[in-house]
């Protein structure tokens, strides 16, 4: 938006605007074919036939940083990969996205101690929006943290200025109680997500 | 064809010079010193009762002075390198054995005989530290280039940055 | 790395400027002779590419098309395999088996723990034996799915890819169902397996089984014998049996050129001199011998036979019995000096661990034989030669997994 | 545009000039307007068939059951994407590419005839026109390829030039045998001539009659094979599989787009798209009797209705032949680029050659089908 990024009064009108920006940016989440480790066969699992990412519109594995909006982490870095991640990150077109996928990228994993090749965490080089633990995450993880990032873009701000806006993750927690590790203050209200909540999430989070 | 037998038959084929027979608490193998190894192994490729065509793995291992209660020796310092050959024809499988000093790794490389030992020599190159003299390209494989050190080695300390990321085990948490 | 390294990535011309002259030039002496001179062009493949299956890096020089030079990049998944195994005990390095050959996590496990118990001297239990074959067969069935799921993905071919994962899907629920993961199972342990086979486990392996061999011929129909498949991969990347063996190479791939050799049937372990199963090997049915093609159809008649063993296997599985070997807790503290090199028939090859033992808990030295390891470093020969997108298919037909190659 | 000018003046007694004007913008817009809903509506059913040939669901959450919204969304995405120009590419030529390459597409729109009474430009010239402008597209490719300074996004860009060069010569020769058969290069006589009478009446007074030759693929076994080579030659020249080597996502990363982000991306979208309607229509009207339902009977309507559901005949045929675009996509592999070019020169260039002598020597003798038979 370069210009008028979040210089805009906080009125109704550019917040309607950024209604809708934000849903544009949340429905279309294009990952990129990015895979390092074994938690890229659970990346290609969740875009194949019974998880089908595809569904959230976050299907479209893009090949190149250019069109991608969400890198996957999905594997360990090493200190040989890490540079190839920066500036892969580097590469991709604002606003950008990063998953950090499995234990690994969380914080080291199982290389933590003896790995001594393995950075742990990506969080050293790279800004991360959601981390998705696990070793590897079931495909199950990776939509809930897909969903989590759509939740966490409805919430910005992206023309009207102001106080940044509080996610809601209500009703799209898989597991209760998730929800609440991340923020003690938000109440799962709905902790399993059926059909009718799911095709209204995205426009009911936007409300708050 | 076991162990045994292939050091019976490389004393009839005359090639039993400097090769000794390691019975091994589990694994037998031949003991060749540094300097006949190429020409045992070259001989165990191309001689027909072997017929070791397929190299299966080079190993390369630090070995530190191990001493038990009593205080005797049972495990000399230095390196040791170990050839695991097949041969398709026998279905049978050899290893060959060289112990090398700590002060000078070096040891012929086999990649000219089989071009499988052209990437085990460089991971053991880079992994451990042992040089393969005449080997085509002996540069790191596995690590990127300017590494300190062989991991392998079991004086090796873990790296703290490697060009500007941090490696360190209790980093602190990065605040955005 | 798409682009980065493309865009400002160290193109050395390999050739001198080129130099271009045409006779009426009067700018020019007019002696000079015309000399149209074309330069190679050196390009990145990866470590981010769609079709180098992980984090390879191929560096590529081309001449329009045609590839030059191809110079294989690994380490980028290094993750210190070997210095873990020494720092951990056996026991707790089951897991971390897992994680090399990610496809085929079973079969390393089976690897490790039979290295594991020929060092230390354990006895595993029959039924225990036969619960490792069913799963480690399954499994590979799995890893072929995959194999050849992305590989019509190399090739452009999307919709296989899908039809493989569905049937993998199938399989991942059956180990889960008995582990408890779905891709890094930590469930061949020292001494034995995991957990007993729940109930119904073995009925709906059957189920799936004769579903699956149905669903086989759908790939027959999508891509084995497609017009287009067929000359994308027939007569390229011909790989004969001797360069094959001189590169140490292994599994589907050395089978693929016609040599009829597999660990379970050389060296049988587990149990397979109980089952009957046939070998299949290339024979050049759409080319030559050894072709990519040639390859690719090995894995599919593979998973044929794994569905004869599976089926076997839960034949003759013995009802009751002990699955876990006594006394094998004490290898967490103590072990029996001694050393052994281990090899058994991974999805990709062959897969060995060579073990030195001390007496301690963790082992002095634990090398991996990765088939992957070995079967990538031929494609320095391989690539010359061939063209840009016949090196997509000649590294899909080979099938590697970057795991296992760099650990 | 043509029937709206004397409206403009009559009816309302506007000036030629202005009429002209407004005519033109109202053309200009409805075309955009088109290809924007047309371009979103064929992403959505490319999701939404893929997604059945592969056994998922597709887009299913955002904008209701059937994710009618989420080229939508993709596209607002899209727009409101950072713009990025790679520090080391050409600038000008980067900026421009996208639009030149939409440029073919879009043009091509003007010449198509919708329905009788909706055409933007009839002209006589609308085969000739269409193929012209058609491979303007190729221009911004190289552009985009040549100005990246990626080396993927050169390959793609060689590959398209050659690829788009090799084509252009069939798909033209095999749009000669209907040209020839009709005698016209007008698109909308083309069409009237798959529709005339079979008893010469031109003005006819029921609703239904048979007509004299039918839909052109049907016309001759030569017109078909000219259909069939079409076809294949129109799937290469608007970069779809197998014939996608110039954006082959497993060789070349993303192909000459590989630099492109946000708008400019989505460009080369719209233009891959508008050729994919473009040549599915242009096949419709050539070979398939454009707005006529069925083969040899021919409806005679006029006024809004008759307008409509003409609209939609048409509609529907290009959207069938998109659908089969998008099966063969999700079906068949990706060819390497000999065979690609071993395919055009070797097989389909002289199976089009063939196929227009024939129906010379055939429209010569004054037979149809076989020698003697009809």
């Amino acid at each position: 938006m370069g210009l008028f990024e979040r210089s805009l009064p906080d009125v109704y009108l550019t917040r309607l605007a950024d209604l809708a920006v934000n849903w544009g940016r949340s429905s279309s989440i294009w990952p990129m074919t990015f895979g390092i480790a074994c938690c890229a066969i659970e990346m290609m699992a969740v875009g194949a036939a019974t998880f089908d990412m595809d569904r959230f519109g976050a299907g479209a594995f893009r090949a190149t940083p250019r069109q991608a909006d969400l890198m996957i982490v999905a594997g360990t870095v090493n200190a040989k990969m890490a540079h190839v991640v920066k500036r892969l990150y580097d590469q991709m077109p604002e606003p950008k996205y990063v998953m950090a996928m499995g234990a690994c990228t969380v914080g080291g994993g199982p290389y933590w101690k003896h790995g001594y090749n393995v950075v742990k965490g990506i969080d050293r080089f790279v800004p991360v929006d959601v981390h998705v633990p696990g070793c590897p995450p079931r495909p199950e993880a990776i939509i809930e943290g897909v969903r989590f990032l759509q939740r966490k873009i409805m919430a910005k701000r992206v023309l009207a200025d102001g106080a940044p806006q509080k996610p809601d993750f209500t009703g799209i927690s898989i597991s209760p109680g998730t929800v609440g590790i991340l923020d003690p203050t938000i109440k799962v209200t709905s902790t399993t997500a059926g059909p009718a909540a799911a095709s209204a999430a995205p426009l009911a989070g936007a409300k708050a | 064809m076991t162990v045994a037998e292939a050091f019976e038959q490389l004393k009839k084929d005359g090639q039993a010079a400097g090769v000794e027979l390691f019975p091994g608490p589990k694994d037998a193998a031949l003991v060749v010193t540094r300097e006949r190894v190429k020409a045992v192994l070259r001989h165990l490729r191309d001689a027909r009762p072997f017929a070791c065509d397929l190299l299966v793995l080079v190993t390369g291992t630090h070995m530190t002075e191990k001493k038990d209660a009593k205080g005797v020796l049972v495990r000399e310092a230095g390196f040791e390198v170990i050839w695991h050959l097949r041969s398709v024809q026998h279905r049978s499988i050899l290893a060959v054995k060289c112990k090398l000093p700590t002060a000078d790794p070096t040891v012929d490389s086999v990649a000219d005989l089989w071009p499988a030992a052209n990437w085990h020599e460089r991971e053991t190159w880079d992994l451990v530290g042992i040089r393969f003299t005449g080997h085509p390209d002996l540069r790191r494989i596995l690590l990127p280039e300017g590494w300190e050190g062989h991991p392998l080695r079991k004086d090796y300390a873990y790296p703290k940055e490697f060009h500007g990321i941090n490696l360190e085990v209790d980093a602190p948490w990065p605040t955005p | 790395m798409a682009d980065a390294m493309t865009t400002s990535g160290a193109a050395a011309p390999t050739q001198p400027a080129k130099t271009f002259a045409l006779p009426g030039d009067p700018l020019r002496p007019p002696d000079t002779f015309v000399d149209v001179r074309t330069q190679e062009l050196q390009i990145n493949m990866g470590p981010q590419h769609p079709s180098t299956h992980g984090v390879l890096r191929l560096a590529i020089w081309v001449d329009g098309e045609i590839v030059t030079r191809a110079d294989p990049d690994i380490g980028y998944l290094h993750r210190c395999a070997e210095k873990i195994g020494e720092s951990v005990s056996c026991i707790q390095y089951v897991p971390y088996t897992d994680r090399y050959d990610y496809l085929a996590a079973m079969n390393n496990n089976l690897g490790y723990c039979l290295a594991v118990e020929k060092v230390a001297e354990v006895e595993v239990p029959e039924r225990a034996q036969y619960i490792r074959t069913i799963a480690v067969e399954l499994n590979r069935i799995a890893s072929h799915l995959v194999a050849i799921g992305t590989y019509g993905l190399d090739l452009g071919a999307f919709t296989p890819f899908f039809y493989a994962f569905r049937e993998r899907e199938e399989i991942l629920r059956l180990l889960e169902w008995i582990c408890g993961a779905r891709l890094t199972y930590n469930f061949i342990r020292i001494g034995g397996v995991m957990r007993d086979t729940p109930a119904g486990w073995v009925e709906d392996i059957r189920k799936f089984l004769d579903l699956f061999e149905t669903r086989l011929d759908e790939f027959n129909d999508l891509l084995t014998h497609n017009h287009i498949f067929v000359a994308r991969t027939a007569n390229v990347g011909v790989l004969s049996i001797e360069e094959a063996v001189r590169y140490g190479l292994t599994g589907p791939n050395l089978r693929g050129s016609g040599l009829r050799y597999d660990l379970r049937r050389e060296q049988p372990y587990l149990l397979y001199d109980r089952f009957q199963f046939d070998i299949p090997v290339g024979t050049g049915i759409k080319g030559q011998v050894g072709d990519c093609w040639d390859r690719y159809w090995v894995r599919l008649l593979e998973m044929r036979e794994s569905v004869r063993i599976v089926r076997q296997a839960l034949d003759q599985l013995p009802t009751g019995g002990e699955i876990m070997a006594k006394n094998v807790r004490h290898l967490a503290f103590k072990s029996k000096a001694g050393e052994g090199y281990l090899g058994i028939e991974n999805p990709r090859g062959e897969l060995g661990y060579y073990l030195i033992s001390d007496g301690g808990a963790n082992s002095y030295r634990s090398r991996i034989r990765a088939p992957s390891f070995c079967n990538l470093s031929i494609l320095e020969s391989m690539l010359p030669g061939t063209m840009l997108a016949d090196a997509v298919a000649i590294i899909g037909s080979i099938d590697i997994v970057l795991g296992e190659v760099d650990r | 545009m043509d029937s709206l000018v004397p409206f403009l003046e009559g009816a309302w007694g506007w000036a030629t000039s202005s009429a002209f004007t407004f005519s033109m913008i109202l053309s200009v817009l409805g075309v955009v307007a088109f290809i924007s809903v047309w371009a979103m509506f064929a992403v959505w059913l490319e999701r939404k068939a893929s997604a059945d040939f592969q056994v998922r669901l597709g887009p299913n959450r955002v904008g209701g059951r059937f994710g009618l919204l989420q080229t939508l969304a993709d596209g607002l995405k899209l727009a409101f994407k950072e713009d990025l120009i790679p520090r080391d590419s050409d600038k000008f030529l980067f900026a421009v590419a996208p639009a030149v390459a939409f440029c073919g597409a879009f043009a091509a729109f003007a010449a198509l005839p919708f329905t009788p009474a909706i055409t933007a430009l009839d002209i006589n010239l609308g085969v000739f026109f269409i193929v012209a402008v058609t491979a303007i597209g190729v221009i911004g490719v190289l552009m985009a390829g040549w100005s990246s300074n990626n080396k993927w996004s050169l390959y793609g860009a060689m590959r398209e030039a050659a690829q788009l060069i090799s084509y252009e010569i069939p798909s033209a020769l095999a749009l000669m045998v209907p040209v020839l058969v009709t005698g016209s290069l007008n698109l909308k006589e083309i069409v009237g001539f798959q529709c005339l009478p079979s008893d010469g009446v031109l003005d006819k007074e029921g609703l239904v009659y048979l007509s004299d030759h039918g839909w052109l693929a049907f016309y001759s076994p030569w017109t078909f094979v000219a259909f069939i080579v079409y076809y294949i030659a129109s799937l290469a020249e608007c970069k779809r599989a197998p014939f996608d080597l110039p954006e082959a996502e497993s060789e070349l990363v993303s192909g000459f787009h590989t630099e492109y982000s946000g708008m400019r991306f989505s460009f080369f979208f719209l233009e891959e798209y508008g050729m994919m309607f473009v040549v599915s229509a242009v096949a419709a009207l050539v070979f398939l009797g454009g707005w006529q339902p069925l083969p040899f009977i021919s409806l005679n309507m006029g006024g809004f209705l008759g307008n409509l559901f003409f609209l939609g005949v048409f509609l529907a045929k290009s959207v069938f032949l998109l659908w089969v675009q998008i099966w063969l996509r999700w079906t068949l592999p990706r060819m390497r680029v000999d065979q690609v070019m071993v395919m055009g020169y070797k097989y389909l260039i002289p199976i089009s050659l063939f196929a227009l002598l024939m129906m010379a020597v055939y429209e010569h003798w004054g037979v149809r089908y076989l020698p003697g038979l009809f």
